[in-house]
């Protein structure tokens, strides 16, 4: 469906996108994931045809659009800064793309009316003034607009950042059933790693221009290939050296110790797991305890590795800060990455089968 | 008029988008002379006449390259009023057509250039002065004595720039008596001495501001004008003006007529002026405006006291071709040295 | 986002095809052959270059010192204007002020008249008979009368003569600058002051440096002022560019002092943009809070503020009242001072209005002047959008061919259309022009056109380009995009060029008095007919009322594209929202060509 | 430190705040959490001095700010918006503060790099226009340019939104870090509820321009006051009359069938908790599961409720759609609320002892 092959993108000196090559199937919802200033922004406006690429070609259908107006690209957007039109009302911001279709009065104003309210907004707001909306308000229009003319593809830049977490998941999901239902392929831009692997069938992890690992969220989340990704998706404690060995001896895997190690948050626990096989304790420290509503989110100290892990808030009493416990850890689960080029180092199978 | 004046275009006809020769039989007139009044007269007399006429009012340079720079697509058919000085440069740029009017035999050939423009009115350029504070006694006997004379500095005004034909008319009648072919333009130093001192000692003139209104406040006692405004200024101003008649005379501009080349309205034209230059009409002309009219016949029908004036006035000798050709130096000369 | 585009992607849409060719054919057939021609006409007599006209003007001691004089006018002015503009600007936009509204009347009594009449006014007030003048004369005896004369009061008259294009252009800009800026500026405990000088000023910068170049322009061209005011030692060059150009074999010197003038012009033009360049001038806010009036905190700044204000507001109206009480009374009256109550009569009044003429040339102005604003206006939008979203080196040829109207007098520009289509001429369809109505409206149009370019281009410059990508990705057309979108954004600023270009022309003369069709002649034409005296005492007493008649025009349009947008933007606040600042008024701009008629008025306007 | 007594801010017609009261403690570090358009913006505007309230009044160390200039009230603020200045560079923008207070420029430049680098922005950066950044960058210059003043009382417009997970969570701590370092009292604003959960020492949860309920973070979470705020903290599912029925037949409880009750996400489990003395177990299908890394979110219904829970991802089998299943559920942990005035329901103390 959509193919950006060999990409390169340069604001005068600075080179935002040294080079890029992404596909995306028919009927995806694909994600752009990463860091602030990674350039997703930069490879969406790319795909639009708002920004010329210094090199490289932007296919849509096999169809080489590289030079093709926006407009020509059959793709709805919703911008990072909304750009709604000021000198419209919010009704009119959003009836814009019908009547530039020329739909019948009527039926835009039922088109708008109806997203209007799978967005949360009210009749009173349809008639005010973009500008007397509250932030988040905006950010809703925005994505009314592109929404109510059910493009063939979707561009979504951070649409839903400026939003509460509950209208938020709302969102989420009326994004997700009306890509479904019109099988509108979607290229979405978020730096939210929970959003993206919630959402998307595919996610594509940015750093500085680079895409470092394309693949369905479980792929990204479990098998990260690079020590970037690892760090970025999820939530993961970096482990010492010694902490490794003392796993190594503990339980006689053969870990590197020489890699960057890391472990999940929801890989380390303060009990045994109940099948946790392979599992292996290690005496350590509480250093702090923060609460978090549905669970609390420890960080204990052992062979010098502050491990982060959650516990889950069930009335049951915690340790407090200072006490002594014991951490748990299968070794199976130790992500490694090459100290040099942070590539995933091939689990050793001794290990890895647990 | 003295060239700077022009009012209202009277336009009576209708707008159109196609050049003006197409515009029916409506003869367009270029002149400087419809100021106070004179191009409605006109037009209400010509339509009397048969004449349907359509008025286009310009100082005289700005009639004058008018026409030159229309010369390849005339839209005048007639025009008026320039003196001989502006014509000749018209005339040299071939923008007339010769033409002998029905009354040529009435008027003296040597006013115009007895073939393509022709005189009406005659008009002096003269120094004015305060006669309620000058006496006739006391007063400047010729333009000299102004910077020469100590009495005089700073209460003759002075031109700030020679746009208009009076001014110019002005130092034609100055410079032409230092002509010297040897000298610098035609003129000897000892004239360009005088246009020196002239500029050094006078007053400028304040933009916008008449002379005569300077002489009402007392700022200046005197200053050139031509002829035909003084009785109405006075009257204005509510102030005397007394004038001086050199021993060498005084410049004469003489308003002409003739036709446009190129019009395609020639035998209308013709017509026209046979008509207004016609003793009766000039008389007519005459008598409702002050003015001095060329044509012997029409005298009779002019201002007595206008007729006296003239008939009492020395006309200073000038060869108009002289200035003509030098004109344009000279102007440039005396603004880029002179005016201080 | 403005990067560079490349010509070719300029050469992919249609839109951009059809205005290129239409453009370039205007600015073949319009700008560039006729003034091509008439400066090889004057520069070339004889088919060979004449050094001519150099060697006598830098040998001139006088036009030396005119240009000198000029020169010094257009700096001094640049800086004044701005100093004055600001303060009035702040005071009716900025600051919290009692009666802004009546301040803002008064400072905008420039927008509607100007010129000849406006240094009259000033004489009257403090001239050597004025008001002023003999109340201080009074008060000390020992003072001279003619104290208001020369440089400064040259200077002085000028300044309160063209601040219109502060009062409009940064005024508007202000309007666009994001409230929470200033805000954090605030918060973050910068003071009143600091705000100003650091965040405030430095977002007008664009419009500042436009209305620069048009305070250079206005006093490199200054006329009348000088002539009445600057007495002996303070003329300037204009007055002999002009006697040069109606003089054809001194033509030279004309247009080389007018090539000297714009070439300054050009060179003031490019250092600004050079200065600009880079800055970022638009809101990068998300969405913009509309500005609040400040207050000045500190008793004695604010006391010192309203005390100066309302003494220019004094000296801005006094004029105005001046002049419209002037009208009524004789010729003479308004020549020598002298002004008594009993002698004001409807004289001047009936008397114009009755004329057989009296009301045609003001159609006839009116005509001309509404179409070429419209059309300069209306054609430009979208040259000055496509020269603004695409930057490289075919644009730039053709923003620079679009000034060519301030290199040249307009006397010249005239001259240059009629020996250019005086005959059957292929680039205008074998046409010929002169005599036709239609060869003044393209004077018009054209000598409008750089101001027009400028104005407008600064104001899309101010239009955040995403609104543009928006709408374009929803599958409107590019004229689309620019009606419902753009337009409703440039549109107050569209409007009040407009005006302003109307306003200018109503009263114009040097293209007139070559170009107007015999039988519809405008109002210039007349106007220079009284001004210049020669049509005894009640020319200039018809002149005043020309002037009271044209205030009321200008007014009642400046009401009516201004006031009233203003008005509408009161009931339903047009958010400055993403697309940053509204109208900058950025960019560059300009007035009148070097050299045109009565350079007192603003470039703005009127009269 | 800052009161608010009984404010009202109207917007012409519009009442954005009907009445407000709120005190904040010295040192706290107050949250405003409330969904889109509720008013917070305004609050917090209202607290800076850019409102002026139609009544009340905003007091700081007991001083009646409410007609003095923001300035005067040593504030800092970051402002949704950004408002950023245009016409400075990124150096310019953070450093403009310390400039009006007339630091020397070497010590300027320390403090600004200083505190560029804690926010991650590179030197590069510092000499850019503000324009030329990414939305993210924008922000965190925003955050930089209060912090580097270390006011004492700090004010937040969300101003994390627009960052990625990562840095949002290393910004969080040094939000946190500079607070309790030179006790500045925040007020935060955010309508995300983990934020404001796991920053705040006290959280007002503001609904249409009122205050619902002012606590803890625990507190909130735990003893969610209405059903407003039970609705909008964590994610719970609302539970049927049949459902609670069952639940009462199977443990004896007497909860109110005729309440709106309703259910923490972490509250329910598929299997028996370790702990759980009192829990119930209700027969159950599976209606989906969504896969979040962390953990999956299961959907599964029982007597008509649709009840949402967590299942740690620990590599163990998972039951999928259509599945049958057990819930479980302690009667202490329904929570309830008057079907009319939506305010919470004193728990039976039979049921809430454990
Ligand atoms: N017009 C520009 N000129 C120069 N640099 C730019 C420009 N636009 C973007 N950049 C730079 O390019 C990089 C990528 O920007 P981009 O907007 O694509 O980031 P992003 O991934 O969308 O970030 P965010 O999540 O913060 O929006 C950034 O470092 C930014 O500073
Ligand atoms: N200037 C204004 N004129 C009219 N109504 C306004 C104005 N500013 C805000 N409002 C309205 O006041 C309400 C509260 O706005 P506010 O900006 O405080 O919301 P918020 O809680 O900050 O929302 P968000 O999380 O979306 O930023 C909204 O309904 C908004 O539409
Ligand atoms: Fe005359
Ligand atoms: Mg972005
Ligand atoms: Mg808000």
């Amino acid at each position: 469906m959509i193919r950006l092959e060999d990409i390169e993108v340069t604001f005068g000196d600075f080179t935002a996108i040294p080079h890029l090559d992404l596909h995306v199937q028919p009927g995806e919802f694909f994600t752009l994931l990463g860091p602030s200033g990674c350039g997703k922004t930069t490879a969406l406006r790319t795909l639009a045809g708002f920004i010329q690429p210094a090199r490289g070609t932007v296919r849509v259908d096999g169809k080489d659009v590289t030079r093709l107006p926006s407009d020509k690209r059959q793709v709805g957007m919703v911008f990072q800064n909304y750009a709604l039109f000021p000198s419209m009302s919010v009704w009119e911001n959003i009836a814009f793309g019908l009547r530039v279709r020329k739909e019948k009065p009527a039926d835009s104003d039922r088109l708008v009316r109806d997203i209007a309210r799978r967005v949360d907004l009210s009749d009173e707001q349809l008639a005010k003034n973009v500008a007397e909306l509250s932030g988040g308000q905006q950010q809703r229009v925005a994505v009314a607009r592109a929404l109510v003319l059910r493009p063939k593809i979707l561009l979504l830049d951070e649409p839903l950042s400026n939003l509460d977490a509950k209208l938020r998941h709302q969102l989420r999901q009326q994004l997700k059933d009306l890509q479904s239902e019109f099988g509108i392929t979607t290229v979405y831009v978020t730096h939210d790693q929970d959003e993206a692997l919630a959402m998307s069938d595919r996610v594509a992890v940015f750093n500085k221009g680079v895409v470092e690992q394309v693949g369905t969220p479980q792929d990204i989340y479990d098998h990260a290939a690079t020590e970037f990704v690892c760090n970025f998706i999820g939530d993961s404690s970096a482990l010492t050296p010694d902490f490794v060995a003392e796993v190594n001896r503990l339980s006689g895997a053969g870990l590197s110790t020489d890699a960057r190690s890391y472990l999940r948050v929801e890989k380390a626990s303060l009990d045994r797991p109940s099948d946790g096989g392979t599992a292996v304790g290690l005496p350590a420290t509480v250093v702090s305890r923060t609460y978090h509503g549905l669970h609390s989110r420890y960080v204990v100290r052992s062979h010098g590795a502050d491990i982060r892990l959650l516990v889950r808030e069930d009335g049951a009493a915690h340790p407090g800060a200072g006490t002594a416990t014991t951490v748990y850890v299968q070794p199976g689960h130790v992500l490694q990455y090459h100290p040099g080029t942070g590539a995933a180092l091939a689990q050793d199978p001794a290990v890895a089968l647990k | 008029g003295c060239g700077g004046g022009s009012t209202p275009p009277a336009s009576t006809g209708e707008a159109s988008g196609a050049p003006a020769g197409a515009s029916g039989d409506t003869l367009v007139i270029y002149t400087n002379s419809n100021g106070e009044g004179r191009g409605d007269w006109l037009a209400a007399k010509a339509a009397e006449a048969g004449f349907k006429i359509e008025i286009v009012g310009a100082g005289g340079a700005d009639a004058t390259n008018k026409l030159i720079a229309e010369k390849n697509n005339p839209i005048a058919d007639v025009a008026f009023g320039l003196n001989n000085m502006y014509f000749s440069q018209v005339k040299n740029e071939g923008a007339l057509e010769a033409y002998q009017p029905a009354w040529a035999g009435e008027v003296d050939k040597g006013l115009g250039d007895g073939e393509t423009y022709w005189p009406l009115v005659k008009q002096a350029i003269l120094l004015g002065y305060n006669s309620d504070k000058i006496s006739k006694d006391a007063a400047p006997k010729d333009w000299t004595d102004l910077w020469s004379k100590d009495e005089f500095r700073s209460r003759y005004e002075r031109v700030t720039g020679l746009g208009t034909a009076t001014a110019q008319l002005v130092f034609a009648g100055i410079l032409s008596r230092y002509r010297d072919d040897s000298g610098d333009l035609g003129i000897s130093d000892d004239g360009w001495k005088q246009v020196e001192q002239y500029f050094k000692n006078g007053s400028p003139a304040v933009a916008k501001t008449d002379l005569f209104a300077r002489i009402a406040s007392g700022e200046v006692d005197m200053g050139q004008m031509p002829s035909s405004i003084i009785a109405d200024r006075e009257k204005s101003f509510k102030v005397n003006v007394d004038t001086v008649i050199p021993s060498v005379g005084v410049p004469l501009a003489v308003e002409q007529i003739a036709l446009v080349k190129g019009t395609k309205k020639k035998e209308q034209a013709q017509k026209f002026i046979d008509w207004f230059g016609s003793a009766d009409v000039q008389g007519e002309f005459a008598q409702k405006f002050n003015s001095m009219p060329v044509n012997k016949s029409a005298q009779a029908k002019a201002n007595p006291e206008v007729v006296d004036f003239f008939a009492g006035l020395k006309q200073q000798d000038i060869d108009w071709n002289f200035v003509q050709k030098n004109m344009g130096a000279w102007v440039e000369k005396i603004e880029l040295e002179y005016m201080t | 986002m403005s990067v560079n585009s490349p010509v070719r992607s300029m050469a992919r849409s249609p839109f951009v095809l059809v205005v290129g060719v239409i453009l370039t054919w205007f600015i073949a057939a319009f700008l560039v052959w006729p003034n091509v021609n008439i400066l090889i006409a004057t520069f070339f007599p004889d088919g060979s270059f004449s050094g001519r006209a150099a060697e006598k003007l830098f040998s001139s001691q006088r036009a030396m010192k005119a240009l000198g004089n000029s020169f010094l006018l257009a700096v001094a002015l640049s800086v004044t204007v701005n100093l004055v503009g600001v303060f009035i600007v702040l005071v009716t936009h900025y600051f919290r002020i009692r009666g802004s509204r009546i301040l803002f009347l008064g400072y905008a009594s420039t927008f509607i008249y100007g010129g000849i009449v406006l240094a009259a006014g000033y004489k009257f007030i403090y001239g050597d008979r004025g008001i002023v003048t003999s109340l201080l004369v009074r008060i000390f005896p020992g003072m001279d009368p003619g104290w208001f004369s020369g440089f400064l009061a040259v200077l002085a008259v000028m300044t309160f003569a063209t601040t219109t294009n502060h009062m409009l252009f940064v005024a508007n800009a202000l309007k666009g600058i994001d409230y929470q800026t200033i805000e954090a500026a605030r918060n973050l405990g910068a003071s009143t002051w600091t705000i100003l000088r650091r965040i405030v000023l430095p977002m007008l910068k664009p419009t500042l440096f436009a209305v620069t170049i048009l305070s250079f322009l206005t006093g490199l061209g200054a006329l009348s002022a000088p002539q009445v005011l600057g007495g002996r030692e303070f003329q300037t060059i204009t007055p002999m560019i002009l006697t040069f150009t109606n003089s054809p074999t001194s033509r030279d010197l004309a247009a080389l002092l007018a090539v000297i003038l714009g070439l300054a012009t050009m060179v003031m033009l490019a250092v600004m943009s050079r200065l600009e360049k880079g800055g970022t001038y638009f809101s990068v806010s998300k969405v913009s809070s509309e500005l609040q009036k400040q207050d000045i905190s500190h008793p004695v700044a604010n006391v010192a503020v309203h005390a100066v204000a309302y003494l220019l507001f004094a000296v801005y109206t006094l004029p105005v009242v001046l002049i419209v009480l002037y009208s009524f009374a004789d010729g003479a009256a308004i020549q020598t001072g002298q002004l008594s109550f009993s002698n004001l009569t409807l004289d001047n009044y009936v008397r114009v209005l009755t004329q057989q003429s009296g009301l045609r040339p003001f159609i006839v102005s009116v005509v001309y002047s509404a179409l070429a604003a419209v059309i300069a206006v209306g054609g430009l939008l979208f040259v000055a959008r496509l020269l603004q979203k695409y930057k490289n080196w075919l644009s730039s040829t053709f923003e620079y061919l679009l000034h060519i109207p301030w290199i040249l007098p307009s006397a010249l520009l005239a001259l240059g259309l009629i020996v250019s289509y005086d005959h059957p001429n292929p680039l205008v369809g074998g046409a010929v022009l002169t005599g036709t109505t239609v060869i003044l409206l393209i004077a018009f149009v054209t000598v409008k056109i750089p101001f027009t370019l400028r104005m407008l281009k600064a104001s899309f410059a101010a239009v955040n380009s995403s609104l543009e990508e928006a709408a374009a990705i929803m599958g409107a057309k590019t004229l689309y995009v620019f009606r419902r979108i753009l337009l409703p954004l440039v549109l107050p600023a569209a409007a009040a060029i407009t005006a302003l270009n109307f306003n200018s022309l109503l009263d114009d003369y040097d293209t007139a008095i070559f170009l107007a069709h015999p039988l519809v002649q405008p109002l210039g034409l007349v106007i220079k007919a009284n001004t210049d005296g020669a049509e005894g005492t009640e020319g200039i007493a018809n002149t005043f009322v020309y002037t009271v008649l044209l205030m009321v025009i200008t007014g009642v349009t400046m009401y009516l594209v201004y006031g009233r947008s203003g008005r509408r933007k009161g009931r339903k606040r047009l958010p400055a929202a993403p697309a940053g600042q509204q109208a900058s008024g950025a960019g560059l701009s300009g007035a009148q060509a070097p050299g045109e008629d009565d350079a007192t008025r603003p470039a703005a306007a009127v009269r």
